[in-house]
C-alpha cells in the first residue's frame, strides 16, 4: 500500500479533484444534473443515495471515464499537467484509481498479471518479480492473512477473494502514487471481517493524505469510514456534510426513503405458523413451507455451493415443469443472472414462460402485464421495459432478477445474496415483499453476507468450511451468536 | 409472414414508424445486397431472362436457407457453437435414402423416413459427443462428420442411383409460378420464424446463448433445448440432403461440401449475431439469395475464378459491415 | 521377379464415382496380382481431404512403411515434390498417373488434358461447321487439370468459329454445376453447346431442362448417368453428342508399370495413354457396361502395360 | 497453477501414446530419418495453429487461416522467389491486412467468423490470380533451411520446440502478451485501464498474420511449390489442435506450448491411421474417431480434477 509521501502533499486540505456544476446526460436520461464537489487530500467521502441516483455516474465523471455533458472537472497536484487531451488520462496521473462495481480482473490471469493491466507505465524489465512483490505487498497492506497467492487464477479465486485482489490492486504502489481511490460498492461480496480489515485500511490511507470516496449500501460503514457524507438523489447531491451531522435516520430520510414502522411486530405475526419440511439438504439444513432459512457465515464457506447444489437436484435439465418447485434469484448478477443481450421485460419474464404460455408459444400480453406488475410492486427505475437491461444502474438490474423468481409460482425461493447493490429503501421493501410471500406459504432459502438480512429469517444456518456449525432460530438469531459460530474454528486455533 | 415486422424484439423497439422500423433491422441489408446483385445482372442481360434468374434464385437459395436455418438455431446457443456435420449428415442421408429407394417410386415415404431418422441418428450422435463426451461442438462435429462420410463410402462406394421418378418431379417442378422446393423453404422458415420469436422454446435459445448458467439457473431445460437445437440441425440437413439429391439426379460422396461455409455465411451475412442470443430468419433467406446471385453476377461478367473470388470475399464483408452498427470508436 | 515387392497406391480423394471406380479397378487387379504371386502387397491408401499437404505426409509414412513402390494419383503436380523427391532418394519407384507430379524422378502416365479440351472443339466443329456460342463448364480453380483442359478448350475455340460466351466452374461435382449453370444462363444468348470437364454434363442438361431454351450439345463425360440421359434423350428425339474422359482403371495400368520397373524392365519416364471415347454409335453398348452409378471403364492387364511401355520406346 | 499444468498435461499424454503406438508399427520411425519424415509436415501446421491461438486468445476465430496460408505460400514459391524486394512487401502488406482486419472487426462490432469467411475468398481468390495453376519454387535460401538436417535432433523436432518457446515466451511471459490475453479474459477492464483495445487486437491479428507468412514460408519450403488450394485444410486443422492443446473458444485461455503439441498429435494420428492399414472406406472415419478418443480423455482428466 502506498499512502502518498506525506511530505509531498503536507497540505491535507488540498484539493484533489474539484466538480463544478457536471451534468451527464445518456440521451433523454439526466444520470447527473449539476453536481458540484470538491475532494480533498485526506477525507474519505461517504457516496450513498438509491439504486440509479447517479454513484457510479459521478464516479465515472470523476475517473475520467465519462466526459460530462455539461459543466468542468479539473484535477490538482502537480502530477497532473491539466493539458492532456482524455479525461481518463488526465485523472490516471493525477492518482486517481477505481474499484468499479462489476469485476473488472482477466479471470483467465494469474493474480500478478492482473496488476499489468490498470498500470499501464509499468517497467519493461523484469516486470514480472516487480508484480508480484508489488500485489502481494499490497494485499498484506490491506487484508492481512488474505491467503491469496500471487500465482493463483484469478478465475480459480472466489467473488470475495477477487474483490480483494481488485481493491488491492487499486490500492498498489506504482510510478503515480494513489491520491484518490474510488471505490463502488467494494464491501457488497465481502463478508463482515474481511470488510473491517478495508476499513481499517481506508483510515490508515487517509490519514496518510489520501483520499477515498466510499460508495455503498451498507450505511454502518459509511457511517464507520467516512469523514464528510454525500447524499445523492435523482442525479442530484442532496446533502453533503460532516459524518457528524448526520444521525442514521437523517440519512435515510436525504435519501428520500422514510424508514417503515413496525416491521419487527408485523413479521412476528407472520412468522406465527409454518406448514412441514419441504426441503432437506445433505448438509442438513432443511426447511418448512412457509419459512424464511438464512444461510449465514462468512463468504466462500460452502452457502452458495449449497444452493446451487439444492437448486439443481430439485431442477431438472431435461425438462422444464408448468409449475416449477424451486427458483433462484442469482447475486452475482452478470455470471449468473442477467441476459446482457436482451430488454428489461424479457430478463424479467424468463423464469415464468412456461407458466404463462399456450401450447408452448409465449402470451404476451400476459408477459408484458406480468412485467408492468413487478416494476410497481418492487420499483424498478426504467423509462421503458423494452430498454435493454444493461441501460439499469447495477441496484435496478438486481430487482430485475428478483422480480423474475418471485414473479414464478413456485413454492421455494433460493437466493445467493441477492441484495448485492441494492439500495436500503428497496431492501426493505424486498424484505417485506418475503414476509408476506412467505406468510402465503412459500419457503425461502436466502445466503447473505449482511446481517442484517440474516436477521430478518426464521432459522439461520451458519456455514464454516463447507458444513453447518450452528443452526439458530428465534431470539437466538443474533449477530454475536453468528459471529461466534462463524468463527469458532480460529477462536479454538489460537 | 416472413417479412412481417419483428416488433416482439425489444432492442430494436416499438417504433410507430413501420419503415423506419424496417430499415432498422440488420436483415434488410442483405436483401438490399441480392437486389444490387440481380439489377446488376440484369444490366447486362438488358432485362432479358429476369424471370428465370429469379426462378433459379428461389430454387438454390432453397437449399442454403434450410441447412441455414439449422446452422442458425445452432449459432445461436453462443460462442464455439457451430455444426460442421451439415454437409456429412447431407451426403450420408442422400446417399443411404436414394440406394433405399433404388428409384422405385413406391419407396418414396418410407425412403423419406429412413432420411429422417439417419438425420436422427446424426444429430443424437453429435449431441452426446458434446454433452457426454464434453467434446467443444466444433470439433465434436468435425470429428463426427468424418465418420459420417467413412459410413457414407462405406454403405454406397460413391455409386449414383437416381431418385424415384416422382420424386425428381416433384423437386423440379413448382406451383404458381414459384418452385416446390422454395414454398418447402419457406415454409420451413415461417415454422423457425415462429418459433424463435413467438414459442417459449426459442426464448430459451436466445437465452442459452447470451449466459448458458443464468438460463439454467432460471429454470430453462438446457441440456434438452440443446439437444433439440442440434438434432433440429441434423435433421433440417436430412431433408436438404434428401432433396438435393432428389433435384439433381441422385447422391454425390461430396454434394454437401460447399453447405459448410454456405450454411454459416447465410446465417451471419442475414444478420445474426454470431455471438449468439440474436438471429433472426427472413435474413436467411435474402442473405441465400443473395449467395447465389452475388455468384451468378460474377459469373455473367466473365471474371477470371481468381477474381471472382476476390469480389464475393470483398462482397460479403462489405455487406456485413453496412450491416452493422458501429459499436466502438476507434 | 517381383513376388516379394509391395506397391502403394497413394490417393488424395474418394468423393466421387470416379475415384471410386478407380480405387475398386485397383483393389480387383491388386488382389488378383497379389493372390497370384506377382506381388507381395497391393495397398491402397487415400487421404481424409483433398490436399496435397496430407498427401505428402502420407507418401512420407510410405517411406517409412518400406514400400518398394509407389502409386500416386497427386493432388497437385508440383506441391508433393519435396514427400517424392524423398521417395526416390529411399530408392523407391514412384509412378504417377491422372494426377501427375513434376519431379523428374518419378515416372509419368500422362493423359493429354490439354488434348481432351480440342478434342471437344473438334467434334464441335464437325457438328456445327457454323460454329456458335459456347459455354464452358471448369472444374475447381487452381488445380492443374482444370487449367490445362480449359487452355486446350480456349486454344481450339480460337482457332474455331466457336465463341466462348460464358464460363463456370462447376468443381467437377453435379450440383454445384447445375447451380451454377442455372445461375448464369439468364445473362446468356443462344447456347450451341456445352464444353465440359467430365462429371457435370448431366447437372448441365438438368439445368437447361429448367429453362424453356432449347438442349445444346453437351459434351459428356463417362458418367453412366450422362450416358443414360443421353440414350434415353437420343430414343426420344435422336439427340447426338459425344463422351470423353480418363478411364479410372488407369489405375491398374499404373499398377503394371509400377510391377515392371521393380521387374527391372527398361521404362521410359513419360507414358501416355489414350482417352476412353464414347461415341454416338458406341453408346449402348458402352452404357451396358457400366454399372448403374458408375463410370465407363476399362481396367488394364499386364500385357496391356507391356505394350504401352514398348510403344513409348 | 495446478489447473495450467493439468491442462498441458494430457496434450502431452496424448502425443506420447499415440508416438508410442506408431513406433510400435512401424519401427522403423524410431530414428533420426523415421522422426523427421514423421513430423516435418507439422512444422506448417503448428505455425498455422500458432495464428489461430493468436485469434482465439482474444475471443475470435479466424476461418481464413488456410487460404491466407495458401496465399503466402503461392507469394513465396513466386514473387520472394524472383523478385525479393517485392515477395517481402507483399508478405508485409499481407500482415499489415491482417492487422487491418482486425481493427476493422472491433471498431465496427462485426462477428469475426463472418469477416474471416470473406477473407479467406478474397485470400483464395488473390493466391488463384497469383498461380493460376500449380507451380513456383521456394527461394533457394528457404529449401536449405528446410531441409537442414542438424546433429543428433531432426529438423522436425526442433523447430516445433523452438516455435512453442518463442510462441509461449511471447503470450505467456511478455507484458504483451498479457495484455493481449487479457482483452480475450476482459476486454472492459483493459479498456477501463486505458488501454487502446482497437490497437491490441490490431497487434494479436498483426502476429497472427506473421505467423501465417511463416506458415506459408515453411510449406513451400517443404513441398518446393506452391498451388491455391495447398492449405486450405489448415483452417480447421489449426482450431482442432488448439483446442487439443488446452485452448479454449472464449476467455482468452490457450496455451501456445499445448497448442503446437496438439499440431504434432493431429499430425501424427493421420500416420498412424495409415500405418494401421484401414480399409480406404474408414480411414477418414478413423481420423474421426481419434480426434474423438484424445478429445474425451479431457473429460477423464477434468473429472479426476473436480473431484481433486
Ligand atoms: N450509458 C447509459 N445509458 C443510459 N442510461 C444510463 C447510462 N448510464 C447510466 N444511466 C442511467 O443513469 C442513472 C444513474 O445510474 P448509476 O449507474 O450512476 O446509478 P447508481 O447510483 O450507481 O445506482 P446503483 O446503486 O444501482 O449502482 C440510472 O437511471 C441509469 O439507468
Ligand atoms: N449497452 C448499454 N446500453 C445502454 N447503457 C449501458 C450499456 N452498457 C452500459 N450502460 C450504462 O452505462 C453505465 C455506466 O457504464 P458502465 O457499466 O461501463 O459503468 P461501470 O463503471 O460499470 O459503472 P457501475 O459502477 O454502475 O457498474 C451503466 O450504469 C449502464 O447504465
Ligand atoms: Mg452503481
Ligand atoms: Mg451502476
Amino acid at each position: 500500500m502506498t499512502p502518498p509521501d506525506i511530505s509531498t502533499s503536507a497540505d491535507l486540505s488540498a484539493p484533489v479533484v474539484e466538480l463544478n456544476d457536471v451534468h451527464m446526460a445518456f440521451g433523454p436520461v439526466q444520470a447527473l444534473s449539476g453536481a458540484s464537489l470538491t475532494i480533498r487530500a485526506g477525507e474519505c467521502i461517504g457516496l450513498v443515495g438509491h439504486n440509479g441516483a447517479g454513484k457510479s455516474t459521478f464516479v465515472n465523471v470523476v475517473n475520467g471515464r465519462l466526459t460530462p455533458t455539461g459543466g468542468a472537472v479539473s484535477y490538482t497536484g502537480e502530477q497532473a499537467p491539466q493539458d492532456q487531451v482524455r479525461n481518463s488520462a488526465r485523472a490516471h496521473s493525477a492518482g486517481i484509481r477505481s474499484v468499479f462495481q462489476e469485476l473488472s480482473l482477466c479471470p483467465n490471469l494469474t493474480v500478478l498479471e492482473n496488476l499489468r493491466i490498470p498500470y499501464s507505465t509499468m517497467p519493461r524489465h523484469r516486470w514480472r518479480s516487480l508484480a508480484r512483490t508489488t500485489v502481494i505487498e499490497a494485499l498484506d497492506a490491506v487484508f492481512p492473512d488474505h491467503g491469496i497467492s500471487a500465482h493463483a487464477l484469478v478465475g480459480d479465486l472466489s467473488i470475495a477473494e477477487r474483490q480483494m485482489v481488485e481493491i488491492a490492486i487499486a490500492f498498489s504502489k506504482r510510478d503515480h502514487d494513489a491520491r484518490l481511490v474510488i471505490l463502488d460498492e467494494p464491501t457488497s461480496s465481502l463478508d463482515v471481517s474481511i470488510a473491517r480489515q478495508l476499513l481499517a485500511h481506508i483510515r490508515r490511507f487517509c490519514a496518510a493524505g489520501g483520499a477515498v470516496i466510499f460508495i455503498s449500501h451498507m450505511l454502518g460503514e459509511v457511517f464507520e469510514v467516512a469523514s464528510r457524507i454525500v447524499v445523492m438523489k435523482d442525479g442530484r447531491i442532496a446533502e453533503a456534510r460532516e459524518t457528524a451531522d448526520f444521525t442514521h435516520d437523517d440519512l435515510v430520510e436525504a435519501m428520500g426513503h422514510v424508514v417503515p414502522e413496525g416491521d419487527a411486530a408485523q413479521a412476528a405475526e407472520a412468522r406465527a405458523e409454518l406448514g412441514p419440511e419441504v426441503a432437506r439438504l445433505p448438509s442438513g439444513l432443511s426447511a418448512r413451507q412457509g419459512e424464511i432459512v438464512g444461510l449465514a457465515g462468512l463468504a466462500g464457506h460452502g452457502q452458495a455451493e449449497a444452493l446451487a447444489q439444492f437448486f439443481l437436484s430439485r431442477s431438472s435439465k431435461w425438462r422444464a415443469d408448468d409449475r416449477p418447485e424451486v427458483v433462484f434469484v442469482a447475486g452475482d448478477r452478470a455470471r449468473d443472472g442477467v441476459l446482457p443481450l436482451w430488454s428489461i421485460l424479457r430478463n424479467l419474464s424468463l423464469a415464468t414462460l412456461k407458466e404463462f404460455s399456450r401450447r408452448g408459444i409465449v402470451n404476451r400480453t400476459a408477459e408484458a402485464a406480468l412485467a408492468q406488475d413487478w416494476q410497481q410492486r418492487i420499483g424498478i427505475r426504467a423509462d421503458k421495459l423494452t430498454d435493454p437491461i444493461l441501460s439499469l444502474s447495477g441496484g435496478n438490474q438486481q430487482k430485475v432478477l428478483f422480480a423474475r423468481a418471485l414473479a414464478s409460482a413456485a413454492p421455494i425461493v433460493v437466493m445467493d445474496d441477492p441484495m448485492r447493490g441494492v439500495d436500503v429503501g428497496t431492501k426493505k421493501e424486498v424484505y417485506r415483499m418475503i414476509r408476506s410471500e412467505a406468510a402465503t406459504g412459500r419457503t425461502f432459502l436466502w445466503y447473505s453476507t449482511e446481517t442484517d438480512e440474516i436477521l430478518e429469517c426464521d432459522r439461520v444456518f451458519v456455514f464454516r468450511n463447507g458444513d453447518i456449525s450452528a443452526e439458530l432460530t428465534g431470539a437466538d438469531i443474533t449477530a454475536e451468536n453468528m459471529l461466534r459460530a462463524s468463527f469458532e474454528m480460529q477462536e479454538a486455533a489460537e | 409472414m416472413m417479412m412481417k415486422p419483428d416488433t416482439s424484439n425489444p432492442v430494436a423497439g416499438t417504433s410507430p414508424n413501420l419503415l423506419v422500423a424496417t430499415i432498422r433491422k440488420p436483415w434488410i441489408w442483405s436483401y438490399l445486397a441480392a437486389l444490387l446483385a440481380f439489377l446488376a445482372t440484369m444490366v447486362l442481360s438488358g432485362g432479358q431472362g429476369a424471370l428465370s434468374l429469379l426462378y433459379a434464385a428461389l430454387t438454390f437459395a432453397s437449399f442454403s436457407v434450410m441447412v441455414g436455418i439449422g446452422q442458425m438455431f445452432v449459432i445461436t446457443l453462443g460462442p464455439g457453437n457451430v455444426d460442421l456435420s451439415i454437409p456429412a449428415t447431407m451426403t450420408l442421408v442422400a446417399t443411404l435414402s436414394l440406394k433405399f429407394m433404388g428409384s422405385e417410386a413406391g419407396l418414396i415415404l418410407p425412403g423419406f423416413l429412413i432420411a429422417l431418422i439417419v438425420g436422427l441418428g446424426c444429430g443424437m450422435f453429435n449431441f452426446a459427443l458434446i454433452l457426454l463426451l464434453r467434446i467443444p461442438p466444433i470439433i465434436a462435429t468435425l470429428s463426427s462428420s468424418f465418420l459420417y462420410q467413412s459410413l457414407a463410402i462405406w454403405s454406397n462406394r460413391g455409386l449414383r442411383i437416381k431418385p424415384p421418378e416422382p420424386l425428381a418431379e416433384f423437386s423440379t417442378s413448382g406451383v404458381l409460378g414459384l418452385p416446390n422446393l422454395a414454398l418447402v423453404a419457406l415454409l420451413l422458415a415461417g415454422l423457425a420464424w415462429v418459433v424463435l420469436e413467438r414459442a417459449v422454446v426459442g426464448r430459451w435459445v436466445l437465452a442459452i446463448g447470451q449466459n448458458l448458467r443464468a438460463a439454467q439457473l432460471s429454470g430453462v431445460p438446457v441440456h434438452a433445448v440443446r439437444f433439440c437445437v442440434y438434432v433440429g440441425s441434423a435433421l433440417l440437413a436430412a431433408v436438404t440432403g434428401f432433396l438435393l439429391a432428389s433435384f439433381s439426379g441422385g447422391a454425390n460422396l461430396n454434394m454437401g461440401a460447399e453447405f459448410m461455409l454456405m450454411s454459416i455465411a447465410v446465417v451471419v451475412i442475414g444478420g445474426s449475431s454470431i455471438a449468439g442470443g440474436n438471429s433472426n430468419v427472413p435474413g436467411i433467406w435474402g442473405a441465400a439469395l443473395f449467395m447465389f446471385l452475388l455468384v451468378s453476377m460474377l459469373n455473367s461478367y466473365g471474371l477470371g475464378a481468381g477474381v471472382r473470388l476476390v469480389l464475393t470475399g470483398i462482397i460479403i464483408v462489405t455487406v456485413v459491415i453496412v450491416a452493422s452498427k458501429r459499436k466502438h470508436s476507434a | 521377379e517381383t513376388s516379394d515387392k509391395r506397391i502403394a497406391l497413394s490417393n488424395n480423394y474418394a468423393g466421387n464415382s470416379w475415384r471410386q471406380a478407380m480405387l475398386e479397378s485397383w483393389s480387383k487387379v491388386g488382389d488378383a496380382a497379389v493372390a497370384e504371386g506377382a506381388v507381395a502387397a497391393a495397398d491402397a491408401f487415400t487421404t481424409s481431404e483433398n490436399q496435397a499437404t496430407e498427401q505428402a505426409a502420407q507418401i512420407q509414412n510410405m517411406i517409412l512403411q518400406g514400400y518398394d513402390a509407389i502409386v500416386i494419383n497427386a493432388a497437385s503436380p508440383t506441391a508433393i515434390n519435396g514427400a517424392v523427391r524423398e521417395a526416390c532418394d529411399a530408392g523407391i519407384v514412384v509412378v504417377s498417373f491422372d494426377g501427375i507430379v513434376t519431379e523428374p524422378c518419378a515416372w509419368r502416365i500422362a493423359i493429354d488434358f490439354r488434348q481432351m479440351g480440342r478434342d471437344q472443339i473438334t467434334y464441335l466443329n464437325e457438328r456445327y461447321p457454323d460454329g456458335g456460342n459456347l459455354l464452358e463448364i471448369r472444374g475447381l480453380a487452381g488445380v492443374f487439370v482444370d487449367d490445362e483442359i480449359s487452355a486446350g478448350i480456349h486454344e481450339a475455340a480460337a482457332d474455331s468459329k466457336f465463341e466462348i460466351v460464358g464460363s463456370v466452374h462447376g468443381d467437377w461435382a453435379q450440383d454445384v454445376a447445375q447451380r451454377a449453370v442455372a445461375g448464369i444462363l439468364p445473362s446468356l444468348p443462344e447456347i450451341t453447346a456445352v464444353v465440359t470437364q467430365g462429371g457435370d454434363g448431366y447437372g448441365a442438361a438438368q439445368a437447361f431442362a429448367a429453362t424453356d431454351r432449347s438442349m445444346p450439345t453437351i459434351v459428356m463425360g463417362n458418367r453412366q448417368d450422362e450416358l443414360a440421359w443421353w440414350a434415353e434423350q437420343k430414343a426420344a428425339n435422336g439427340y447426338q453428342t459425344t463422351s470423353l474422359s480418363i478411364a479410372p482403371g488407369v489405375s491398374t495400368l499404373a499398377f503394371w508399370v509400377a510391377q515392371q520397373i521393380l521387374d527391372g524392365q527398361e521404362v521410359a519416364k513419360d507414358l501416355s495413354v489414350p482417352m476412353l471415347r464414347v461415341q454416338q454409335d458406341e453408346l449402348d453398348a458402352a452404357l451396358e457396361a457400366t454399372p448403374e452409378g458408375s463410370v465407363a471403364n476399362v481396367e488394364y492387364s499386364r500385357d496391356d502395360a507391356i505394350a504401352v511401355i514398348e510403344a513409348s520406346q | 497453477m495446478n489447473r495450467e499444468l493439468m491442462r498441458i498435461l494430457l496434450p502431452v499424454l496424448s502425443l506420447a501414446i499415440l508416438l508410442g503406438a506408431v513406433f510400435y508399427l512401424q519401427p522403423r520411425a524410431m530414428s533420426y530419418f523415421g522422426l523427421n519424415l514423421l513430423f516435418n509436415l507439422a512444422i506448417p501446421v503448428a505455425l498455422a495453429t500458432m495464428a489461430q491461438m493468436m485469434i482465439l486468445m482474444v475471443n475470435d476465430i479466424d476461418l481464413s487461416i488456410g487460404t491466407f496460408v495458401s496465399f503466402c505460400a503461392c507469394v513465396t514459391a513466386t514473387f520472394v522467389q524472383e523478385t525479393p524486394l517485392l515477395g517481402y512487401a507483399i508478405l508485409l502488406a499481407a500482415i499489415a491486412g491482417y492487422a487491418a482486419i482486425g481493427a476493422l472487426i472491433y471498431v465496427r462490432g462485426l462477428p469475426a467468423i463472418v469477416v474471416t469467411l470473406g477473407m479467406s475468398f478474397v485470400w483464395g481468390g488473390l493466391a488463384v490470380m497469383i498461380l493460376p495453376s500449380p507451380g513456383g519454387a521456394p527461394p533457394p535460401w528457404l529449401r536449405t533451411l528446410m531441409t537442414l538436417k542438424p546433429p543428433l535432433v531432426p529438423l522436425a523436432i526442433i523447430a516445433p520446440i523452438v516455435i512453442a518457446l518463442l510462441a509461449h515466451l511471447f503470450v505467456k511471459r511478455s507484458s504483451m502478451g498479457v495484455l493481449l490475453q487479457g482483452v480475450g479474459g476482459n476486454e472492459r477492464a483493459l479498456e477501463r485501464a486505458g488501454w487502446s483495445i482497437v490497437r491490441l487486437r490490431a497487434t494479436a491479428y498483426a502476429v497472427a498474420g506473421f505467423f501465417g507468412v511463416l506458415s506459408g514460408m515453411a510449406l513451400v519450403g517443404l513441398t518446393t511449390s506452391a498451388d491455391a488450394n495447398i492449405a486450405l485444410r489448415y483452417t480447421l486443422l489449426s482450431i482442432a489442435g488448439v483446442i487439443l492443446g488446452g485452448g479454449e473458444f472464449t476467455g482468452g485461455r490457450i496455451s501456445p506450448i499445448g497448442a503446437v503439441i496438439g499440431a504434432l498429435t493431429l499430425t501424427l494420428a493421420a500416420s498412424f491411421l495409415s500405418f494401421l492399414r484401414l480399409s480406404p472406406d474408414w480411414q477418414i472415419g478413423a481420423q474421426g474417431a481419434i480426434l474423438i478418443l484424445v478429445l474425451a480423455a479431457r473429460l477423464l482428466v477434468s473429472r479426476r480434477e473436480a473431484a481433486a
